[in-house]
């Protein structure tokens, strides 16, 4: 099914649902290829120091969660990410990159450190989510990831977030609450795994793609939904294929960024990211009659069309203003959110 | 009409189940009026049937003392989300279904007289599941409490957030969390009740993070499902994995309470947590920055342009 | 050895050695009768009303220390307190009262519970010492105890701590630290148990009651030191001979410090706490030449003084103005500290 | 002189135990002057000997940017404590033997032009044990560090509380977790380094409270002694128990540091562990309340009656 539409700004050839599953599906493998360069190795780039700090003081170093100092073009930081592995061996250690409580504990102290030294954050999300298993259910994962939440969002320090590969549902909001997220183009987000949402939606797992595209998982929807505030573009075939570009990219982006913040009054930092995730989503308010009002009218119609171009995107439709798979400079490489794209 | 297989092999029009319900743990067959009486506990094996929002308030609060708020609110089908159905005809088939517009229900009201704010989860709609609405219904009541400075109790039962909704459903974790901090850093306190089932990301967000966290007897609360916790390792799932007794003894739950015991408990602890009379960091303290719960989010909500 | 000593406001016949090895010793076999009323039952007695909470949203419930709310004549308190157990199963169930670390981050969580509702802490104090073994050892006991001792250091809320039973080193003290802190007659302190010590420093078990003797562990000589603030008189025979009276009399002392300390001003509070403990201890300073100058002259001796009135106390010396054993009446029966005493 | 078996079956007269020593983890004879130049690492076994306490100091600190403070406190006998002998003897052998008049010794230096303040134990005197005076130079330094801003650094090596000294020792672990709570309140980094050994008192006090802990390679670091924790239960102590690395598996060290790289490691923590330039909690923050360091407290002693 193709066909023409014209809307204000975006004006482009619908992709087949076909098409469209596929190129959202490759965008799934792209964030899943373990060649993708992870959050260690993406820190070395990015700083010119990083001293990793370990353990929860409770339990256990988790390796699927690390973290420490680091100085990015000269701004002292504390980074904190999931970290997989590239190889099996070390996949294996990593869990790969699925963590147990104390790995979300060991982000609590993190962040509690930089808070009392007055450093920033910058945190790596890419997890299949946080590890299921009973030893994990044991130790309370559901309460460290929502006590992880909750101090995020208190956190008296500017965050900057970076979407860099899976983003994977609550296991990977613990460490996302931001004052800015980034995400990289071919990044995810997603409240469950395809693959999850298909055997429960579908109840059967041959429905990932289907459950893909549903999702709007992708970083440029993300972008039009406003859970993201930038999607960085990644150099061509992906970052894989050029780790050094695609760190100097997040640097850029991520040095921009905390210049802006470290400027900002504690409070209003406090009270804007609040209403950063107080505003986040969508509903109506049903009439008397019974029949429902739109809360925000005519938004949900500008947002679909935004997803939509988004959409279009993924399957290299030409000629869009905001096509985040071109390769440009630092500054020009980026989409903001909000009325003006 | 669900067919079900009888004890004492009595026939089965002995039992129309609009008059009866069957235990699922013990096959009791429950007359419905007494199982009502007895708060939808059964009479037999002490288990604990679902409650509808209404029957979980009638039950805890003082007779006609709440008032809800927001009742209007209806989730929105951002995503255009269709899976087996689109999610518009799931939300109308929910709320035809149920009488409800979705999945909780929150306002004051008082129990024995103290004035508390409440939210109830109801899982009857789409599972309990956490969309946008309740995640703004639960916001607001944490963030009525801050302003009126009134104890929060939230009744939570949920699969977790609503896949329909995608990542803004997800972002429904940070929201309510986010409340909640506040909420704490005011001084005002908040009881989490913990009833069958409460999974995925409402255990891993508000439903975890209460001052006092009170669990139902034998309810399934977990953050994953135990067939995926099962899946993920080759391993056994311990005796009683997930259910509130375990939640207790892994020192996630204070206190695991019968239904029958509930009110009397909550009103025990609302005898010491009272909101502290001055609020303790600065920075973090009082009302919430968008006003006096919506307020100010009607404002923001004023300053986007009618049409798209 | 009978020897006859003036000093002022002390003059016993003192004790020979082996009769006071025996008094201080039947002191540590009351502190450890099993009979004698544990936190529990002390607290149900105490209170018109307990509410148990559980649990440190980390790891496990640990029986071994107990916690909640409570009513002391229409005080309201948050009360925590170490555990044994009367009956064999009960105390195994309990492990003797010895915590493991998840026990004292039950305790931190309940009293951050309590400073957040503006509650005042009740405290009571009763084990052999902090469980060793390993299990305890991987999950940081010592971490556990270490960051229960500085958050009771600096809980802006008031805490009323009182030994009633072993106050057994490191794991006593995790729940110790009060603005006030007071003992039952027949409860001993220590750095150490006699039988440690013993081992030790005689390296043989079988000088646990000289040890006992040399840490001058007793309640009347730890307020001499002034660890303790006062003595809490029991009924003859003990607590256990007759638990309600033993309640009774602590409720009441308990109740009037409450009373005191609920007027304090909170930074007064936090600094009178701080000073309480940062004056723990003597040292000297040496001059130049090497010799030591006492720090404050004629303290020690002083201390020693009253060091050695407590301990004649022990074995019923009579006509002494500070005998702990003797039976009075609320207001009465306790001894301060200070220079009147 | 202690015997010890020689390797190779080399003459006693090889090694006169003034020039050479034996490392106990591998047997390696080792030249003394060497040993030090290797920071008393074992060159063959990597083995860590214990360091004295100017020795820890020369190697961390710039050169003679040490100044020691309250070299001149002793430890009195305040309970009139015998065991095999008076403490009083005790102490006085401890002195004859080492030099120092107690275990522990603090005061401002420079690490690579960093101004800091350092506190470091001797094992050396009476096992590093922490009486009355060890806990008041530790709590003298972090009072120090709170005042003038300055990170502090604690170097640990100890068998726990000082015995002799009764529950005022233990009472040590009360006043420095203060003074340290009030450092951190106070946005004053605290970096804790834990060598060989570590435990008792010590490690379950300020020991444990780094805002970093480092420990060195297979240092002995736990709560109870190796052998109570094996007779308490009657089980096999798991590999490296207590060791540095079971820490850091156990997450209570946040690096395991060799030697050669402890002075570079701190330096590079330094970098970012600055104290803040703004104070953050009112009420607990600022100087501590006995004022600059022992101000009040001189002037609390000069409250005493000089004659008792
Ligand atoms: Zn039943
Ligand atoms: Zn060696």
């Amino acid at each position: 099914m193709v066909e023409q539409r014209t809307a204000a700004s975006v004006a482009v050839v619908e992709p087949t649902p076909d098409e469209l599953r596929s190129a959202i599906w490759a965008r799934v493998q792209q964030a899943r290829n373990v060649k993708r360069p992870h959050t260690l190795e993406l820190i070395q780039s990015i700083a010119t120091e990083v001293i990793e700090l370990h353990g929860d003081r409770l339990f256990r170093d988790d390796p699927a969660i690390v973290g420490g100092f680091c100085r990015i073009d000269g701004r002292r930081a504390v980074f904190v990410g999931h970290q997989k592995g590239a190889e099996t061996d070390e996949n294996i250690r990593r869990n790969f990159g699925m963590p147990h409580p104390e790995g979300y504990r060991k982000a609590i102290r993190l962040f509690r450190l930089a808070e009392r030294l007055g450093l920033p954050i910058v945190t790596f999300i890419d997890t299949p989510g946080a590890f299921p298993g009973p030893a994990s259910e044991e130790r309370g994962v559901a309460e460290a990831i929502a006590r992880a939440i909750m101090t995020m969002c208190g956190l008296r320090t500017p965050i900057v977030t970076v979407i860099t590969g899976e983003g994977g549902s609550g296991g990977a909001l613990a460490l996302a609450v931001g004052d800015v997220v980034l995400a990289l183009e071919n990044s995810i987000y997603s409240v469950i795994s395809p693959e999850g949402a298909a055997s429960i939606l579908w109840r059967s797992a041959e429905y990932s793609q289907q459950a893909a595209a549903a999702m709007r998982l992708t970083a440029a929807e993300q972008l039009a939904l406003g859970v993201i505030d930038e999607v960085v573009p990644e150099p061509p075939g992906g970052a894989h294929t050029n780790p050094e570009e695609t760190a100097r990219r997040l640097r850029a982006r991520i040095a921009a960024h905390l210049d802006a913040l470290a400027g900002r009054e504690r409070k209003a930092l406090l009270d804007a990211r609040y209403a950063r995730y107080r505003n986040m989503g969508e509903f109506a308010i049903a009439a008397e009659s019974g029949e429902a009002q739109p809360q925000r009218p005519g938004l949900r119609a500008r947002i679909r069309r935004v997803l939509d171009a988004g959409r279009n995107a993924l399957v290299g439709g030409e000629g869009e203003t905001n096509d985040p798979t071109a390769d440009s400079t630092d500054e020009a490489d980026v989409q903001r959110t909000g009325e003006g794209s | 009409m669900p067919s079900f297989k009888l004890p004492f092999g009595r026939a089965r029009q002995e039992y129309p189940p609009n008059l009866w319900t069957k235990c699922p743990d013990c096959a009791e067959m429950l007359y419905n009026k007494q199982l009502d009486k007895n708060q939808r506990v059964c009479t037999r094996c002490g288990h604990h049937f679902r409650l509808r929002a209404d029957q979980r308030i009638a039950q805890l609060l003082d007779r006609d003392s709440f008032r809800e708020q927001d009742a209007n609110l209806e989730s929105v089908d951002m995503l255009g989300f269709v899976d087996q159905k689109p999610y518009s005809e799931r939300l109308a088939a929910a709320h035809a279904a149920t009488g409800s517009r979705d999945a909780a229900v929150w306002g004051p009201g008082t129990i024995a007289g103290t004035r508390v704010v409440v939210c109830v989860m109801d899982f009857a709609f789409m599972g309990g599941s956490m969309g946008t609405v309740v995640g703004e219904k639960v916001t607001r009541a944490a963030e009525h409490a801050l302003d009126e400075r009134l104890p929060l109790i939230i009744v939570a039962s949920s699969g977790g957030a609503r896949m329909q909704e995608g990542t803004l459903s997800l972002m429904q974790l940070a929201k309510t969390c986010a409340a909640l901090g506040r909420l704490g850093d005011g001084g005002v306190p908040f009881i989490s009740v913990l009833t069958d089932p409460t999974t995925g990301g409402v255990f891993a967000s508000f439903a975890a993070l209460g001052d006092v966290n009170i669990a139902e007897p034998k309810a399934l609360i977990g953050f994953a499902g135990a067939r995926v916790a099962a899946g993920t390792i080759a391993e056994e799932l311990p005796e009683g994995f997930q259910r509130a007794e375990f939640l207790y003894d892994h020192g996630f739950a204070d206190l695991v309470v019968p239904r029958a015991k509930l009110r009397e408990t909550l009103l025990g602890l609302l005898r010491y947590m009272k909101p502290s009379a001055q609020v303790e960091r600065a920075g973090q303290n009082g009302s919430s920055p968008l006003g006096r719960s919506a307020q100010l989010f009607d404002e923001l909500i004023r300053r986007e342009p009618t049409h798209g």
